[in-house]
Parts: C-alpha cells; structure tokens; sequence
C-alpha cells in the first residue's frame, strides 16, 4: 500500500540511473542502451511513409509544388533546392544532400560555412565544447565534414547524468542571456518547448557566421524585421528587383508563442512527443512527428473530438492561411519582376528605394508565414494577421514600381516571362540544375564516404577507450 | 442565544445532510442537487467502477487529515449551501485541487512513475514548473463543461425531502 | 424567502405551469407574470453602462469613431448615422431615433419600410400573422409605426403554451425551405442559436421589399458575393466611385458557424444566456450582452482560466482583426476618392467597369467583416482570411484606377480632401447633419407620442378583452 510521502520520494530516483554515457557521446545507441523504448521509439523516425495533406516526413520537393518560390529567393540557395523534411533522423544526411551546400570537393571550399551543421547534430556540442562556438562558427562546413555523423539526438536534449532536459546548443543561451535571462532558471515545463527552441526558431548568420537569433526587439515578424533594419542586415540582394531581402527560417517557437495552445501552458512535447503507454506505463513517444500520424496520443488526451473531427480542424487552418499566403506570393513574382523591367528601362536607385524597401518587408512578412511550417495551426491567426500586412506592404511596393514605370515613359501591363513551373522559373533566373545535380553527385561518391570512413574510426576509437580500464577521463575527445 | 445559535447550526447540518460529509456514498454527495452535474458525470465515466468522491476529493494519506479536511470542507458547503451563496460555476479551491492530483498520483502512481508528470505537485504548477494531471486528462471524469448545460437530463438520485408530506402539499400549492 | 428545505425539492416543478398569455400578446410584461427570474433578468437589459475594449451596452457614434465609414457608405443611411446597439430593450426605440429612418412626418412617408420593423418587435409577429409577411413588408415603416411598440421579447423566441424556441418570424424557415430544409426538424440545441438567427444574419430587400437572407449558395462572404451578383443586386450605387455597392449587415450566425465554437456544439445561447442559479434554481439569464459583462456564467463554465486572462483572449482577436481591417478600410477610401477623380477628369464606363466591381467586391468583404460586432471573437479566422481577399481585391481595384488615371494623363498623386473626421467627412459628401437633426427632432417630438398614445389604447383594450369573461377567442386582434 501506498503513502503520498513514500511515493514522492521514490520519484525523485526514477533515473538517477547510473550510466557510464558521456555527455558527449554524439551516438544515439550509446544512450540508447539503458532506455530502450525511448530508443525504440526514436529509431521508428527511420520510417518516412506518413503523409498529410501539406506536410509529413515524405520528402517532398517544395518547388515542384510551389514555384513561385524559385522567384521570391531568386540569388538564394533555398531558389535551387528546397524540400519538405523528413525528420531528426536524416537531419545529417539532408544537409549532405540538398543542392543548397553546393559540392565542396575540398575542405575550405563553400558554398556554406559550419555553423549549417549547428542544429544537424550533437556532433557539434562535442565540437564547441572542445573549440569554442567562434572557431567553430568560423571554419566551412567542408573543413569539419568528417566530423559531423550522427543525426539529432539524446545528447542534443538530454543531461548524461540524470536525463533531464538541456540546452545543448549555445545560441538560444546567449539570446536569452543578452535578454537578461537565464536559461539555467527555466522550469522543466518550460524545457519542454525551449529545447525545440534550440533550432526551431528563426535564425541569421553574423559577423564569421556567428549564430544568432534575432529577437532582441520581441518575436513578432515586425519585431524581427526592426532589429534587421536597425542593424541594416540582408541575407542577400534579389537579382532580379535588387531589393535587399531577408530570409526567414523556420521561426517556429516564436509564432507558436502566439497561439493559443502556448498560452493554455501547452508545449511542443504534449503534441509532438506525446506519452505512450507500454504494459500500463507511461513513457515519452521519441518517434517525432506530425501528430497527425498519432491524433490519439497527441489530441484526444485533451480533445474528446473524433480523430476526423481534428484532422479536419488542423487542414481547416492550414487552407486558410495557404489561400491568402499564395495571394501574397502572387503579387510579390509580379513585383519582383516589374521591377527587374523597371530596372531594364533605366529606372534609379532613387527612384526604386523606396518600393525595394517595402518588397524586403513584404517578403519577410511571406516569409514569416511559409518557412513555420507548422505555423498555419501553431498561431493561425497570427499568421494571417502577418500575411494580412504583408498584401499591403506588397501591392504598396508594386504600385510604387508601377509609378516608377510610368515616370520612365513606359504605362499599361509589364510584359511577364513564363515561370508557371519549377523548371521554368529556374530557367529564367539562370539555374542550371543538370551541372548542380552532377556536381552534388560527384560529391556524394567521391567525397561523402571518405567523410564517413573517418567517423568510423573515430567512433571506434571511443569504444575501445570506453572499454580499456586504463583509460583516464572521458572516452570521447 | 448561545442555545439557540447551536441548535439553528444543528438544524442546518442534519437538514443539509453535511453530516454525510462522512460517508463515502457518492450519493450523499448529490444530496445537493447542485453537486449533479458532478455525480452525472462521474456516472459515467470509467472512474464510476475504481474511485468515489472521496477517492479523490478527499486526501487519503493520513486519517486525521482525511477526517480534518472531510470536516472543514463539509462545514463550507453546508455554509454556503444554507446561505444560498453557491457560486456558478462551482470550481474546485487549492485546497481540493491539491488533495485531487495527491490521489491521482497515488492510484497512477506506477503508470507515472517514469514521467515527470507523476511527480508534479499542485505546487509546483502553481509556479509554472509542470501541469496538473487533469490539464491533459481533460475528461476526467467530469467531462469539460462544468455546468449543468452539459448534462441537463442527468438522472441522478433525488434526495430523499425532510419535509413531510402535508407540508410540501401545502407549500406547492 | 427560501429555506434549504424548499430549494432541495424547487428544481422538480419547474415548467409545466398553464398559463393564459396568447401567443400574439407582444408584450414583455404579460409573459413576465409567469416567469419573474427571466422577466428580471430580462428587465435588466434597460441598463446601459457596460462597455468593454470595442463593445458593450454603451451607445457609441461609430462614425465618430472611425470617419472612414462616412466615406465607405457615403449615399447611403449607414453615413448618416451608425451606433453601436445598446441591446434588445431598446430596439424599437433606436429605430425611431436613428437618422437613418429620416423623419416620416405621415403616414407613406419615406425612406424606409416596414420591414425596418421586422427584427425589432415581436408586434411584427402580430401583424405578420395578421396581413401575411408579403402585405406588412410591402407598407412603409411610418404606415405601421403606431402598431410597432413593444421591444424584442418573449414572443419573438417563445410558444405560449410550453415555453418552447420557436422561430417567430418567417424569414429564416423561408430561407430553410429554399435550401430545402424544414425549421421544425431542428433539434432544440440548434435552436439555442437559430432563434438568433431570426435577425443577427445579413439580409437584403427584395421585390417590394420582401426580406430575404441570401444564403442560397452558401454563407460565406464568396458566396454571398456570388449571390447577389447572379442577381445583378445592388443596394446602392456609391456617390464618388459610382460602385455598385452591397451592404452586409450583421453577418452574426453566418460568422459563428466558421468558428470553433460552433463546430464543438457551443450555442449563441451558451454565452449569452448562460445559466443562472438563484435558489438553487438553475435558469436562462434573459440579459442578453456582451459575455464579457458576465464571464464566470459565460465563460468559466467551460474555461478555467481566469477572467483578466479570458478577456485578454477576446481583446487580442479582436486587435489583430481591426489592425488588418483598418489597413483595408484606408485602401478602400482613397480607392473612391481616386475614383471620384477619374471620373472627374472624364473616364468612361468601360474603362472604369473592372475597378468597379473590383471595389464592390472589396468592400463587401470588408463589411462582412465589420459588419458582424462579435465577429472578431466568434470565428477570428474567417475574418482575417476575409480581410486578407479584400485587401488583395481592394488594391487591385486602385491599381486599375490609377491606370485609368494615367490613360487620361494623369499621373502621380491624387489630390485627396481631407475626410479625417466624421465633420469633415460628411461635409465632404454632402450631409446637412444639423438638418437631419433637427427634422428628427420634430418627428419624434410631434409623431411618436401619437403611436405611443395609440399603443396605450390598444393595449389597454387587450387587457379588458381579457379579463371580460364573455370575451370569446383571442384578447389580442
Ligand atoms: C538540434 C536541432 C533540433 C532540435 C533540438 C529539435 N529539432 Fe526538430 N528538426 C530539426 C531539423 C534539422 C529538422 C529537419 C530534419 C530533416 O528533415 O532533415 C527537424 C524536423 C522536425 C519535425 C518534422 C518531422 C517530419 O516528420 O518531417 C518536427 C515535427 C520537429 N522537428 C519537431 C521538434 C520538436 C517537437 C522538438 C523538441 C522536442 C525538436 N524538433 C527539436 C532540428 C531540431
Ligand atoms: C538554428 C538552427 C538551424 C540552422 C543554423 C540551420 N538549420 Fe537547417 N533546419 C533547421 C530546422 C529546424 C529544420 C526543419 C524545418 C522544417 O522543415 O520545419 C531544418 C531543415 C533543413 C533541411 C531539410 C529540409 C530542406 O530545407 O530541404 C536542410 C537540407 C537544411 N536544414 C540545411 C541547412 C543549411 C544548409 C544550413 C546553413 C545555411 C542550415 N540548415 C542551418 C534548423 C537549422
Ligand atoms: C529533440 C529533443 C529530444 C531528443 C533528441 C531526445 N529526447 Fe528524450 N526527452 C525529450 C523530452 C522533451 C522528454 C520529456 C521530458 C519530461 O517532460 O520529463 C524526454 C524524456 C526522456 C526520458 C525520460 C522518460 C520519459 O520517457 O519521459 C528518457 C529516458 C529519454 N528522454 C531518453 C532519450 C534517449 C535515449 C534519446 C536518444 C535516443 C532521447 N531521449 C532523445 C526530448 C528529447
Ligand atoms: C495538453 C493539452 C492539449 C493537447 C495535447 C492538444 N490541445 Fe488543442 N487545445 C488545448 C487547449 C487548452 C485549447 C484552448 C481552448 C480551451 O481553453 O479549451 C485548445 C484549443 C484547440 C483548438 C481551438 C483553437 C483554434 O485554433 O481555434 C483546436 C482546433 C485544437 N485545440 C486542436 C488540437 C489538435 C488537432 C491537437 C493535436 C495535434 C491538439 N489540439 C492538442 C489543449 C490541448
Ligand atoms: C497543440 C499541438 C501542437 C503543439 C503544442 C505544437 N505543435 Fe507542431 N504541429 C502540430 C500540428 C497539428 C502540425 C501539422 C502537422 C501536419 O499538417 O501534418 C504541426 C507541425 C509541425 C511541424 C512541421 C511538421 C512536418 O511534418 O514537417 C514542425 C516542425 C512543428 N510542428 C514543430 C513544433 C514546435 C517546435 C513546437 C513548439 C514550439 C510545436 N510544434 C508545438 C501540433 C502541435
Ligand atoms: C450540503 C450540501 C453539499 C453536500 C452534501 C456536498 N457538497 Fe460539495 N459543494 C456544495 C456547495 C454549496 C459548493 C460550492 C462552495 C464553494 O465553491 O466554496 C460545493 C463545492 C464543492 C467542490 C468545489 C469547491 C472545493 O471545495 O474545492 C467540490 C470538489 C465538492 N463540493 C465536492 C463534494 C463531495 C466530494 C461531496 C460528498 C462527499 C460533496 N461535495 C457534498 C454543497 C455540498
Ligand atoms: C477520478 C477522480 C474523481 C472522482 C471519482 C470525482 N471527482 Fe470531482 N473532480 C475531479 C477533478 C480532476 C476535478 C476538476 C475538474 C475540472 O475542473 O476540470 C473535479 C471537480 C469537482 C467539482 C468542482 C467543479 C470543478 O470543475 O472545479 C465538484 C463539485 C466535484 N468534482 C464533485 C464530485 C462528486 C460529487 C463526485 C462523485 C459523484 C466526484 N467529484 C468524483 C476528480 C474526481
Ligand atoms: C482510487 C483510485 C483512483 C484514483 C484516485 C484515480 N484513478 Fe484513474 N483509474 C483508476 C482505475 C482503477 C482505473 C482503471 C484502470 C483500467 O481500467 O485499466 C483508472 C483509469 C484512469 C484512466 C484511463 C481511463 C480513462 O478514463 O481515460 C485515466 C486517464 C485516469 N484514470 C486518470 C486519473 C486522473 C487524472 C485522476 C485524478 C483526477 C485519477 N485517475 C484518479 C483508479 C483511480
Ligand atoms: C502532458 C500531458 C499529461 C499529463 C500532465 C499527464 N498525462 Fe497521463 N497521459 C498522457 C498521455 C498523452 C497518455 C497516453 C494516452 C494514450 O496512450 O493514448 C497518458 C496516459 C495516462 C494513463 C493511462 C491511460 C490508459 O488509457 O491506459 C493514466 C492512468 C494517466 N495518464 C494518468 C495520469 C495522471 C494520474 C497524471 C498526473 C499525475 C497524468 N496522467 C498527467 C498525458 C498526460
Ligand atoms: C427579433 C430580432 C432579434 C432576435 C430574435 C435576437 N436579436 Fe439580438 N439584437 C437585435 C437587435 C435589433 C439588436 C440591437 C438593438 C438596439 O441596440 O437597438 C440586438 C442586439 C443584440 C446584442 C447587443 C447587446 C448590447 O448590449 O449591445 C447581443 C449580444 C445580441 N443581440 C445577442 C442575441 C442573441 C444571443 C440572440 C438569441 C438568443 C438574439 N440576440 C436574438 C435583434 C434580435
Ligand atoms: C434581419 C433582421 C434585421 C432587419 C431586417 C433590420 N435590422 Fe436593424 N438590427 C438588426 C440587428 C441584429 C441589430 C444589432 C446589430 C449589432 O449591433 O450587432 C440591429 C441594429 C439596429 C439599430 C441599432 C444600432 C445602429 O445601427 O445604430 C438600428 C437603429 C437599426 N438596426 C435600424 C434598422 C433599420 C432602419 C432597418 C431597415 C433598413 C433595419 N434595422 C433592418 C437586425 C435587423
Ligand atoms: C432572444 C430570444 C429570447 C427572448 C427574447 C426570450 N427568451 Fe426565454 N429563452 C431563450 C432561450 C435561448 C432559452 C433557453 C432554452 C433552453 O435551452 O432550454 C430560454 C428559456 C426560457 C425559459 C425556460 C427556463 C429557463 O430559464 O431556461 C423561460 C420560462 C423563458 N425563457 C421565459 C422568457 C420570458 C418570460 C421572456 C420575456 C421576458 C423571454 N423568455 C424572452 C430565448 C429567449
Ligand atoms: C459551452 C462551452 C463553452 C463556452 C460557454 C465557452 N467556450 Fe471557449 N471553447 C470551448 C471549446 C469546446 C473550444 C474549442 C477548443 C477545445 O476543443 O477545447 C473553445 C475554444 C476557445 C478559445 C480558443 C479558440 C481560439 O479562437 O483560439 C478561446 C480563446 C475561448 N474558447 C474563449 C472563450 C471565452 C472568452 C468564452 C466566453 C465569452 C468562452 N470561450 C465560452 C467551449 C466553450
Ligand atoms: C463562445 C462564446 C460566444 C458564443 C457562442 C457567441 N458569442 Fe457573441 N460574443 C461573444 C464575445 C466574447 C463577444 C465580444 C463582446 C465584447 O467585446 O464586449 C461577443 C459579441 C457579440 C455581439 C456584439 C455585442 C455588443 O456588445 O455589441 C453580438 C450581437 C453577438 N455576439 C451575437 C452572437 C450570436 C447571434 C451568436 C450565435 C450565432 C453568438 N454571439 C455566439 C461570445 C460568444
Ligand atoms: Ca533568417
Ligand atoms: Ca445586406
């Protein structure tokens, strides 16, 4: 029989397990061994099958599906090769394959620096923990390729000694830090959500492609976009309107901050890591997901709908935004390329600065909406109040060309190429994918293995420090 | 005065049935109509077969507790119920909050045991540092709607009227 | 006075009371006999004071309040004068005090008809009963106003002989049985809202204006559009565009049936009728409000949260619904006022037909937006998807003008009046407010004490009629 006072006690030991795990052990089945449905559950991420109506592990070419996008980045990796993810377990392994890191054939060469590697794999922690996020920050993916093996995972999360929950990665730290606050005083509750926060969130390359998340000025899209323009930041400028732009990436815990399942004290684990019961115990589900895949873990602990009911709730949103996200698309293409003819007929900078800066900020509220993916049922609402704004910025930055346009002797419609498809648009802005592709596959035969070789023997070497008894301090260096 | 005091407070108490405070028959806790919701609710839930009121509402980890907090809540309801000052919606105080997630925990107490929500304390949630077992487990086992709106047909026992027949004859007419 | 033995047993004879109201009696107070906890309640309503963030019982100029309004309805009754409602108590006297009704000096007079009438007194249900609803809305508002007294009451939602919902007047079961549906077949939950929906719905006049909700393709802003634009409708040509306009007004039920209240089964009556215990009775409180006057019935019986937090739930939908819709209501003003231009500088019909019915569009979904008071709270989403079409159709709209502009040889800026206060604006388009006022006044200074004193005869006449013993049939003809 059981005494409330006896109980506590008990669940302070729950895994104050002793391990011989270092903290820095980079490999999933090292941790794995002693929580073996944890692990289980992880290694299902393997599978790639599920899919929804927008979204789901299957990799899905996002250009294909959508190319206005190849305009909208125009002169920007994410025009050549954009797809939908498939989840923590090929993190490394989509980094080495997208057509955006290029072919580096050599350490040194680019086209990206190591700090892409950031939130790809505990790897990293090792890395900085030995040199330092600066130097790490400042080598190129290239140069610590080899290094770089294992995909997300237990060390990105979780403390060695007693598996509660960290923040492995230094930027999403030192964010709150130049914010006056202190990770380390975060509830458990709230670690829930921040160790997502560690990469879902948007992010910008600073000076040596230093790691830094933008929110000094709050989270919000036009938050974000003062602390940019303050600082006169662009990602890069657009070829065709020479408009200084923005990327946003993924900013998915900011957004999720202003819905209402944040605000109800929800975290990103109660929906995406739900619990899972095995012979009458509870354990957290490791398989990360779309709770799609899992509504009766994920929605009906809460929500007594059937899972019909909430499927359709979640497409409801998600059609939503996407309809007035894709009338937002459309007249940034056309303004985009207006002014690439404006330009074409002479057109100044003068005449043009004010219309590129209202097609950064349109974009960026676009951007804002695509890139969070979950975002269309995280904050709908907030989302459509962003793409709401960002109609406005855009056809203001449309009518600003057109009076351009005018002013240079030119009126009634810009005549428009044909981008209606994926290979159009990159035709027209002078991609050849043909030579990417070839390159990429050069580089995955010639140079990925050799990469690959060298963990090996790496990893090997832990093992057998790990099991030589004369070994001293950790086996991981 | 005195005398009469107690014997007012003692009338209260039988006609109030706070007496059955005691008891761990969930229906004397429908002895207040207004507690029907609650006991329609639980009817029907999967709860009805393992847990009574008392299983939850009350904290099991000590007789004299049980029998203190038994008592001091018993005198509030009847209190409010004879003063006619019942809120609406009726919604759990700490102290019942407190002693509710306790029991939680102590019958699902090896299902949790290797989760944080089973050792989360109505404490700690007032300080942000987890949620309470019924912030997930919505339904249980009261459903979501705390008002009689969500059950206005519930068949629940009709208490039994103090009040002789003649009397109620005369004062319905 | 109660004791605790009567209220254990008080919840057992509740309603199978007989009583003697005739189902035509328009009056509050016969009913209210009976049923003195609603009556009370209902009573309650004469009180005014509430007023939250953007509603309440308050009486706001909301044309003062926002000017541009006086400009998007210029031409039309809405410019004049348009309050926010002070509740059902004081329906049918905000009919005879609104500019909108002018001043009907005898009988015939104009502007309005009698349908005006419909949604304000359950007397229509009287005389609709009576004439038949084809002949009461095809008389004018000042044939009938001696006949129309008593506010929304019982009547309008209640069978005499049990109490029952009942929908009342004939438009909504019309409605129905065009799309084929039978009111009567409508379980008592649904009711709980479509006895709303009686009058918190767009609606328009037809032939002989005949009232008519035109829900015929759907209940969407799109589909309403699509609706009135089969059928060539307008209500109004605007005065500067010269758009062909359409006047949303209160899309209330159309709203809430896209939000997630509805779709989990929630009723209009649930919030704004919740349950009310007094004595251990359970009843409908019949103050119908703002849910924001009355949080703990209306809100806490289904949310725990507190109150601070559930009205800030309601004030942040609602700010992110007027941000993105002031955005729009700004393009569509200066959208007619560069309209008003364009004609002005001789542009033709052709020429302006695009941008016109572009405007009308744009406006439209703009007003089904504004239109709707709790819209911003009952179904946030579907507004903001709304506002975001209106916003791309709005500028769209401009973008045409000024290209029309340019064909005339006008280019650059407009010159623009200024119509930044509710003066200056209705000066702008022509509105003599201190005329309006003063014939008001005279109209209810000379006419409405003879319909108040024609009502008391009536009445009085009921009332003998019902106590004479001999009387046969009805009191009420
Ligand atoms: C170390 C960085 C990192 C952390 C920490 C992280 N993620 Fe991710 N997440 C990623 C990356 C990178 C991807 C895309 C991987 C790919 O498809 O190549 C991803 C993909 C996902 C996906 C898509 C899965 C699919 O099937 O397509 C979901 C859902 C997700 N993460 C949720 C979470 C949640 C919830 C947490 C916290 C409990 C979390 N992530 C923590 C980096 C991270
Ligand atoms: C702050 C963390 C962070 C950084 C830095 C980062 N990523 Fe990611 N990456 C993510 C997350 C999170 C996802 C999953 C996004 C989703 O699909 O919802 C992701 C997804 C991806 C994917 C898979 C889907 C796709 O887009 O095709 C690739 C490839 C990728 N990132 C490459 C890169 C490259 C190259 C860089 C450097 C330029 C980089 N990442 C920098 C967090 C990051
Ligand atoms: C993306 C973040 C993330 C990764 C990667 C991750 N975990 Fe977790 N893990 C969590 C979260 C969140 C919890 C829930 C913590 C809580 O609330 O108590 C958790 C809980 C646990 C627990 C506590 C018991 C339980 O089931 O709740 C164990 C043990 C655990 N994880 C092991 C692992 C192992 C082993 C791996 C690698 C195979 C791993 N985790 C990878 C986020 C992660
Ligand atoms: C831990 C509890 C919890 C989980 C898990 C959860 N929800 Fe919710 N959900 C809530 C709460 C709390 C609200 C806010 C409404 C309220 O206060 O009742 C809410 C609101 C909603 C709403 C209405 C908000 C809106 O945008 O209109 C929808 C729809 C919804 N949830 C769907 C889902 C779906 C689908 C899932 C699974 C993917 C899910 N929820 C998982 C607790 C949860
Ligand atoms: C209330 C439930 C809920 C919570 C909490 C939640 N999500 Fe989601 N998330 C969803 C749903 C539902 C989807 C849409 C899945 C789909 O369409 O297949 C989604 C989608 C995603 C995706 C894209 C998945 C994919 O298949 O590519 C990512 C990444 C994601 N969420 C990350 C997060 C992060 C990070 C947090 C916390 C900051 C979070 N989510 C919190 C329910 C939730
Ligand atoms: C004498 C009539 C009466 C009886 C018998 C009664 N209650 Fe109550 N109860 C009330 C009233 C009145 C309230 C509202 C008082 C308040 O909110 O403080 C209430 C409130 C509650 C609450 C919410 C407030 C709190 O204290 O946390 C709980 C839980 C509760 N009762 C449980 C029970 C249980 C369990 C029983 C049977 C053992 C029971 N009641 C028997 C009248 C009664
Ligand atoms: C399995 C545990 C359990 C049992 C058995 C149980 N309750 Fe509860 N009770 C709860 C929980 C949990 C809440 C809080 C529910 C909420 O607010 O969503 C609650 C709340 C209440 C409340 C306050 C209303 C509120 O929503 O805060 C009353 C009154 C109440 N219970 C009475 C009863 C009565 C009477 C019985 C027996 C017929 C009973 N309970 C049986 C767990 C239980
Ligand atoms: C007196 C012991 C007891 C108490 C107290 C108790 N439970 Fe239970 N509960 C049970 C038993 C026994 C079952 C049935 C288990 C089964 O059928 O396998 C159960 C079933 C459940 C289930 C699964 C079935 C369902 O209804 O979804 C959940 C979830 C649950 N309890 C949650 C709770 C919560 C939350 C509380 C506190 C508010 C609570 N329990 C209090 C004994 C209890
Ligand atoms: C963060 C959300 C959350 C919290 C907090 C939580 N649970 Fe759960 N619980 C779940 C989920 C999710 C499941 C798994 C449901 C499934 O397997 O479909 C679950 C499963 C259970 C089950 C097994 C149900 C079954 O059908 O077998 C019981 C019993 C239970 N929880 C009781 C509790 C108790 C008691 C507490 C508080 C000490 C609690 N839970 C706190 C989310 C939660
Ligand atoms: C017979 C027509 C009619 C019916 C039926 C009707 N309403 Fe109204 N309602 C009105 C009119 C007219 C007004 C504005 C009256 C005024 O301020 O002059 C109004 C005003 C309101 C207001 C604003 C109150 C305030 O304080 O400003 C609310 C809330 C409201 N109604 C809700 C409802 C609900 C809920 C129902 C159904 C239970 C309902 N109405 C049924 C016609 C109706
Ligand atoms: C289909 C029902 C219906 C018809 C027909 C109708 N109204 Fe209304 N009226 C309402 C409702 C509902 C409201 C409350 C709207 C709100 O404030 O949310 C209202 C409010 C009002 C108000 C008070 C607030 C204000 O707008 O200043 C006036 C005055 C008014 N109506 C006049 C008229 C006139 C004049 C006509 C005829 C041209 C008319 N009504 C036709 C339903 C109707
Ligand atoms: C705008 C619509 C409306 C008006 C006007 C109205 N009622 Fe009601 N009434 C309702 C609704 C809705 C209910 C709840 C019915 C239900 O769900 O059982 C109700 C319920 C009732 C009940 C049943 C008991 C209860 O409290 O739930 C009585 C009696 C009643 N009303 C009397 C009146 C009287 C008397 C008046 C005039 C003073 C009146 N009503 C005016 C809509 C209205
Ligand atoms: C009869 C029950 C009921 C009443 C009364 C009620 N709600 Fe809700 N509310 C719900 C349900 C059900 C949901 C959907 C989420 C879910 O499934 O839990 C919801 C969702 C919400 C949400 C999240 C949806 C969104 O737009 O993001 C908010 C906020 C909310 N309610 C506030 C309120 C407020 C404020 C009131 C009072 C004016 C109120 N509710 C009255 C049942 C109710
Ligand atoms: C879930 C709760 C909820 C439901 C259900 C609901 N409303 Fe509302 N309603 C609100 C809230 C909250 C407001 C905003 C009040 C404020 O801002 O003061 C509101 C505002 C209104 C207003 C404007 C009130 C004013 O002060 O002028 C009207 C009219 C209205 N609702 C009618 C309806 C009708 C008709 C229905 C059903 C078709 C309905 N409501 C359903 C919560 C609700
Ligand atoms: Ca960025
Ligand atoms: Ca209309």
């Amino acid at each position: 029989t059981y005494s409330i006072v006896e109980r506590r006690t008990a669940g302070e030991f729950a895994y104050a397990i002793t391990t011989d795990i270092d903290r820095l052990d980079p490999r999933a089945e090292a941790w794995g061994r002693y929580f073996p449905r944890q692990f289980n559950t992880y290694a299902q991420m393997a599978d790639t099958t599920f899919r929804s109506k927008y979204l789901g592990s299957q990799r899905r070419d996002l250009l294909d599906v959508n190319p206005r996008m190849v305009i909208l980045f125009a002169g920007y990796g994410f025009s050549r090769d954009y797809n939908l993810s498939r989840g923590h377990y090929y993190s490394v392994q989509d980094v080495r394959e997208t057509l955006r890191t290029g072919a580096p054939m050599k350490a040194g060469d680019g086209p990206q620096p190591a700090t892409c590697w950031t939130c790809k794999s505990p790897d990293v922690v090792r890395l900085i923990d030995d040199m330092g996020a600066g130097e790490f920050y400042s080598l190129m993916l290239s140069d610590t390729g080899h290094e770089i093996a294992n995909p997300i995972n237990c060390a990105s999360c979780h403390e060695a000694e007693d598996m509660s929950l960290k923040i492995a990665l230094p930027a999403l730290a030192e964010t709150f830090a130049r914010m006056g606050q202190d990770v380390s005083g975060f509830s458990h509750q709230q670690m829930r959500s921040l160790t997502c926060a560690q990469c879902h969130v948007e992010y910008y390359f600073g000076e040596n492609n230093y790691l830094i998340f933008p929110w000094d000025e709050g989270m919000t899209a036009e938050d974000m976009a003062r602390y940019f323009d303050k600082r006169g930041f662009a990602d890069w400028i657009h070829p065709l309107s020479k408009a200084p732009m923005i990327k946003a990436q993924h900013p998915d815990y900011e957004v999720f901050t202003t819905g209402i399942h944040y605000q109800r004290g929800v975290s990103c684990a109660d929906c995406h890591m739900p619990y899972k019961t095995e012979g009458g115990m509870k354990f957290t589900d490791h398989k990360i997901q779309s709770p799609l895949n899992n509504i009766a873990a994920a929605c009906q602990t809460c929500h007594r709908q059937s899972e019909a009911e909430l499927i359709r709730n979640v497409y409801d949103r998600q059609d939503m935004i996407y309809e007035i996200r894709t009338k937002l698309e459309d007249v940034l293409v056309k303004t985009h390329l207006e002014a690439e003819f404006a330009w074409k007929l002479g057109a100044t900078e003068e005449q043009m600065s004010e219309a590129l800066h209202l097609i950064r900020h349109a974009q960026w509220r676009w951007d804002y909406a695509a890139a969070t993916h979950g975002g269309s049922f995280h904050a709908p609402l907030e989302l459509a109040r962003t793409i709401g704004n960002g109609l406005d910025l855009a056809h203001e930055a449309r009518r600003k060309i057109t009076a351009v346009l005018v002013e240079l002797g030119h009126t009634g419609d810009v005549p428009l190429p044909d981008v209606s498809t994926k290979e159009k648009a990159q035709k027209y802005i002078g991609i050849d994918l043909e030579q990417l592709e070839a390159n990429k596959e050069r580089f995955l035969v010639e140079i990925v293995p050799e990469w690959l070789r060298l963990t090996a023997e790496r990893q090997q070497r832990w093992d057998e420090q790990r099991r030589d008894p004369d070994h001293e301090g950790s086996y991981i260096q | 005065m005195a005398g009469a005091f107690t014997g007012l407070a003692a009338y209260a108490l039988v006609v109030s049935n706070a007496v059955s405070y005691l008891s761990d028959n969930p229906a004397t806790c429908v002895n207040c109509h207004v507690m029907g919701p609650q006991y329609a609710t639980w009817f029907h839930s999967s709860h009805r077969e393992h847990a009574t009121c008392n299983d939850c509402h009350v904290p099991q980890d000590n007789i004299i507790k049980h029998y203190v907090f038994k008592a001091q809540d018993g005198l509030r309801h009847a209190t409010i119920f004879t003063l006619n000052t019942t809120p609406d919606p009726i919604i759990m105080h700490e102290a019942g909050q407190r002693a509710v997630q306790a029991n939680c925990q102590r019958c699902h107490d090896h299902t949790n045991q290797h989760v944080t929500s089973g050792k989360i304390s109505y404490d700690q949630v007032q300080k942000g540092e987890g949620r309470l077992c019924w912030d997930c487990h919505r339904d249980v086992p009261h459903g979501t709607v705390r008002s009689t709106a969500s059950v206005p047909h519930a068949r629940i026992p009709i208490p039994q009227s103090p009040m002789p027949e003649w009397l109620r004859t005369i004062t319905n007419r």
